[in-house]
């Protein structure tokens, strides 16, 4: 387990990468091209590893452990179904702050995910590379123009490789998602817009955030596909998804998913969303819970069985927070160049004879 | 005389603000039914109705477009950002258009918005939450900026911000939200000409420049350094545009050295300036060159990281000896 | 005339407001509410007038007299038939640097429009509250978003005014007008994006700029109104304008127009077309000229009054560009603020100084 | 050797690093066809097609955005962004993501991307096209920036940008575009590494530093000046970030006097940063503190006030003589 690793000195590649510690948080999903039970089963077994997850994460924010941390809660279904799609021989994701489903889906150790609500990395532990998921990035809006300049690279290396692009129902009103949906639309580059439309940016309801009503009708005025499916399925947002990532890679160009979902929790720790919804609403929301629905697919012992997984992989991860030491106070100069500049490299020594003074 | 947080401060202000002008009008995201995800503007909107205190979608270059807009239909926009790191996507619209429009229009067009920037670090957020964004803001010509180091100071300067006539970004520490003080809003205040500094405490033997969340790390410094019979005269800038030159230029006379204290990395951050402006006025007169002491030149880093990154109490000090031991080469 | 008046000082009340000098421009069009034959004539008097006075500005471009200058040469239709039908009591319209026919629709002083292309001023040197016509933009897709909130402001104040913005296809691709269009969707605010596409974003032909190619579709991605018109029919583009502006209004939100039309000339008088594109193109497009159109339906005599009228409008225009003078240097620490601050009277202290010396 | 014009030297050396590196890629708003607003492009789609030189819609933020995906993917992006003044548009991506992605993944994302912006003033352009944002740049922890003073220093400069596996601004001062000079571009140079300045001129009085397009004005100055008997070192700083101070002190130590020039406005303009540094280090050997020659705090003006608005040589040599006869108090 990472935090087993002595230090978190050094590059990267010295670091954890989901590939090696993986088997800890079960196996990463392997790259299906059609669903039949046992795949069904195994999302949903990731789907109970990421909620048991999410509620040990919540609990340590609430001891003190994390400073603050995004749940994810209710998002389950469209997470893992999304990211099961991906190839990871040549796919890429782009995840924002709330995708610890689809950390979890590719296979990334929760340690090094969660190093970043820790507060010992912004962008986690996990090598980007290896996991084929990019840092967590806290710009809304932000990264979905990467990946759009990252589908447009491996088009021109001809890899077949398509890129995913997650961003909430708020994030669709920056001007950076239209952009791209534009560039990727004009290039017609293999790139699908993942829409979690969880209802909800912060305090906003989507009624108010998205005019017209829907993101995935925005593609139309794109002259690319749109499509909205149901978030808590995740049989169906795996299937769109993989319809979509098979769209792109046949040059059919981008497609923009809205997964129709819900926040079952609050924005983050600190956020109270009683001073912005009904208890009711959320009431009727948890009933379409993705978790209570695939659990109903599962037997008694099924269930045992997975509970059981998950509650392994939680005491490891907790395990693993607990252990983990924050950075060695040195590194606050590292990363910055891929070679520090001489007035980085004096600030360094500065700040050291000032330590040692 | 009620005490109030820094956060009741503004939030007390923003209220008078709106009884005192109904051209006032203050939206951004989640400042409505949330109440701003600090608090800032709890109850407004109750108060004031969603016409005049209203949610916006998620997009920051379209707050700072929609007050131009505003502002030309004669309102007085106060429109909240969420935090520093997230006004980079609105910087166009800010210097290409709010900081221009009234230079564009010659003088026809007034710019009256009061941009409210939950700024600076110090409160263990995820990235992007601990942004200094002063110096690029003062570098733009057309905009005003300030940011109160205090709750009296908050109140009192944001009433500023909102009553002048040209657009103002107000900086307002966020580690500082919480920090209390007794003072009576209603209380009649003598008004000060914009760009006026403000002396904290009085010293002697070097003068301590600082803004925002530092104003109260230096006053620290100040009370250990008395300890040691070292007098430090402590200087809220308040205003970093206009700056408030002649104030540095007369406390530094007196002290004959200064040191600046900033947040923001050091590498083109205001301490320069403040360097500059200082030591053009009274290189005469002083007894060693302007210390800068500010973040490193890396990106605001994790929490884990964040007090080896502000000036702590130890580097301040530590350039304060620098220039009382320094002796010309 | 503008250019009589013996310097440029003083605020712009002092300065040429289009209502004042009008009358050597023609009549600023009277709103109207229908058309009838009589109107068609002076709105194709002002398309005319915009033509000899482009025709001229390419020319004293030529001669040296202008620095610079952005033709307008074939988008007269698009631009005189939006701004006839802006009610000029309480609308307001949002320029690019390309709307010459729109100022001339408004009556604003060519003179002190062109003081633009003339260096004098960024601005020009109308009075845009009195021109109902906000200062020249050249941030593409920038002035966009004031529209927005203008139209905001004329709501919340009840006052029945509408918002009309100009922007290109280019623009288009802009976030900003994204950002714009849902803003405006979500409020339903009477705003009308009017967008020239005149089929080139300097080297760019519209094809490659607007993945889906058309701007009009976007609006339904925002639950708005979307119109495309034939750009080159001042009736068409006039009535569209007239009914998207009765539609926010009656709080019917926004609409976007998109009216087809052709950039006959280069991007700018540095601009070299013959790079991008054939002379063939050219020559079909010249073909669909509003003005051969307009002056089809006129006959000889009338012709000859317009053609008069517009070469007087030209004279005057040309005499006052050059009797303008350049700003005192002193303007140029004025307008930064409301009051200057004592920094700026410092430099401009310093700057005086070193200037007697 | 042939003589090459600055836009002709940056021609070659884009075309030079893209037979050399084939993972070279440019792009940005009328590039391929067009060849670019100032030709830079030119003729470079012909020779490498359409997917390693191609045009872009018209959206900064994406020309951005996308470099950075292309960087993820393995490519050496050399986006250009039209002119300095549309880059505000794109400052969001520039500074949370360019600068911070190799930060954010702690290395194992690098960033070799090159934003080559048309910059400065001087050519009677348009509102937004003379603006001078290095100071904006130079705080962002994670860019370097670079600005060539001669085609020469062009040819060389841009070369070493794209080489460098880290984020470069490459400012070219576009009213240095027609400036000619005889060199051989294919002429194997010493090379030099990032953030070395360079003497243009040597003199003994005082220390003229510039970069852009106010190095040849400098000359000019010391031109001037050397007919009066006065010998000024012209200093090109070159490279923005990170800035030789080492340099500058090895200048200023010798000639004990300092004048920054430059087209940004004055206050928190890059002319504070390096006066800073240089009184940091020769405050002992300083004869007067550094003057400052810059742009007004006004927006870069309209053609006809655009010669007051920039530093003249008049003002350069106002400021020469002022720190030429200073006396300490
Ligand atoms: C550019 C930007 N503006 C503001 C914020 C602050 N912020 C963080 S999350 C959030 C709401 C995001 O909503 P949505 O995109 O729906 O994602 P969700 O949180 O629902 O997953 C806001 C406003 C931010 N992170 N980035
Ligand atoms: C934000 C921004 N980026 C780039 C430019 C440079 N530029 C000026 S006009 C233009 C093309 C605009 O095309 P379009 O919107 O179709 O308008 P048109 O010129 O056809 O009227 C460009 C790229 C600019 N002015 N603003
Ligand atoms: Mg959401
Ligand atoms: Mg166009």
């Amino acid at each position: 387990m990472y935090s087993a690793m002595p230090l978190l000195l050094g590059r990267a590649d010295n670091l954890s990468s989901g590939e090696s510690h993986c088997c800890t948080v079960g196996d990463p999903v392997r790259t299906l091209s059609f669903m039949d039970d046992a795949d069904l089963r195994e999302l949903f077994r990731l789907m109970v590893v990421t909620r048991r997850l999410d509620e040990e994460a919540v609990a340590l924010q609430r001891q003190g452990v994390l400073p603050a941390y995004a749940p994810v809660r209710g998002q389950e279904a469209a997470q893992i179904g999304s990211a099961a799609a991906l190839d990871r021989a040549r796919d890429f994701a782009f995840p924002t702050y709330r995708e610890l489903g689809a950390a979890v889906a590719l296979g990334v150790d929760p340690v090094a995910y969660m190093a970043m609500h820790l507060n010992i990395w912004h962008g986690g532990l996990y090598d980007p590379n290896v996991a084929r998921l990019a840092p967590p990035n806290a710009v809304v809006g932000g990264p979905v123009l990467h990946a759009v300049g990252w589908a447009m690279g491996a088009k021109l290396d001809d890899t077949g490789g398509a890129a995913l692009t997650y961003f909430g129902d708020g994030a669709s009103s920056q001007g950076d998602v239209h952009e791209a949906m534009n560039f990727a639309g004009v290039y017609r580059l293999p790139v699908v817009f993942f829409c979690q439309n969880n209802g909800w940016a912060i305090s906003l309801p989507t009624g108010s955030q998205v005019a017209g009503g829907s993101v995935a009708a925005r593609a139309a005025g794109y002259g690319i596909e749109g499509v909205r499916v149901d978030g808590n399925d995740v049989t169906a947002v795996f299937e769109a998804t993989r319809a979509a990532l098979e769209h792109g890679r046949a040059g059919g160009g981008p497609t923009v998913i809205e997964a129709m979902t819900y926040r079952l929790g609050p924005h983050s720790t600190s956020d109270d969303p009683s001073r912005y919804r009904s208890a009711e609403e959320e009431r009727l929301r948890a009933e379409q819970d993705p978790i209570t629905r695939a659990m109903r697919s599962l037997s008694a012992e099924e269930i045992a069985d997975v509970e059981e997984h998950a509650a392994d992989v939680v005491r490891k991860t907790t395990a693993g927070l607990h252990a983990m030491q924050p950075p060695p106070a040195d590194e606050l100069f590292s990363f910055v160049y891929r070679e520090p500049t001489a007035a980085l490299l004096d600030q360094h020594r500065a700040w050291k004879e000032s330590q040692d003074a | 005389m009620p005490e109030l947080s820094l956060q009741q401060a503004l939030n007390t202000a923003l209220r008078h603000a709106c009884e005192d002008d109904d051209r006032v009008l203050i939206f951004g995201e989640d400042v409505g039914t949330l109440g701003g995800v600090f608090r800032v503007t709890d109850g407004l909107q109750d108060k004031f109705g969603e016409q005049r205190v209203f949610d916006t979608p998620l997009a920051e270059s379209a707050i700072m477009g929609m007050s131009v807009g505003l502002a030309m239909a004669g309102w007085r926009p106060v429109p909240e950002i969420q935090f520093d790191g997230f006004s980079y996507p609105a910087i166009d619209q800010i210097v290409n258009q709010v900081a221009r429009m009234h230079y564009r229009s010659r003088g026809t067009l007034g710019m009256p918005i009061t941009l409210r920037l939950p700024s600076f670090g110090g409160i263990r957020a995820p990235e992007h939450h601990g942004e200094s964004l002063e110096s690029l803001f003062a570098h733009v010509p057309g905009l005003k900026v300030v940011s109160p180091s205090s709750p009296s100071e908050g109140y009192h300067l944001l009433r500023q911000a909102i009553a002048d006539p040209d657009p103002v970004i107000f900086m307002e520490p966020k580690s500082r939200y919480w920090q209390r003080e007794n003072f009576d809003p209603a209380a009649p205040v003598e008004a000060l000409p914009v760009g006026r500094s403000r002396v904290v405490r009085r010293g002697r033997h070097a003068t301590l420049v600082a803004w925002g969340a530092m104003v109260s790390r230096c006053e620290q410094v100040a009370q250990l350094a008395a300890e040691d019979g070292v007098e430090l005269e402590v200087l809220d800038l308040r205003w970093l545009k206009p700056i408030d030159a002649e104030g540095l230029a007369e406390s530094v006379a007196r002290t004959r050295r200064a040191v600046v204290v900033h947040e923001a990395p050091l590498t083109a951050g205001l301490g320069g300036e403040v360097s500059a402006l200082i030591t053009e006025r009274c290189f005469g007169e002083m007894r060693a060159p302007v210390q800068r002491v500010a973040g490193f030149d890396v990106p605001y880093p994790s929490g884990s990281l964040e007090d080896e990154y502000l000036p702590s109490i130890d580097r301040v000090l530590t350039a304060v000896q620098t220039a009382l031991e320094y002796r010309r080469g």
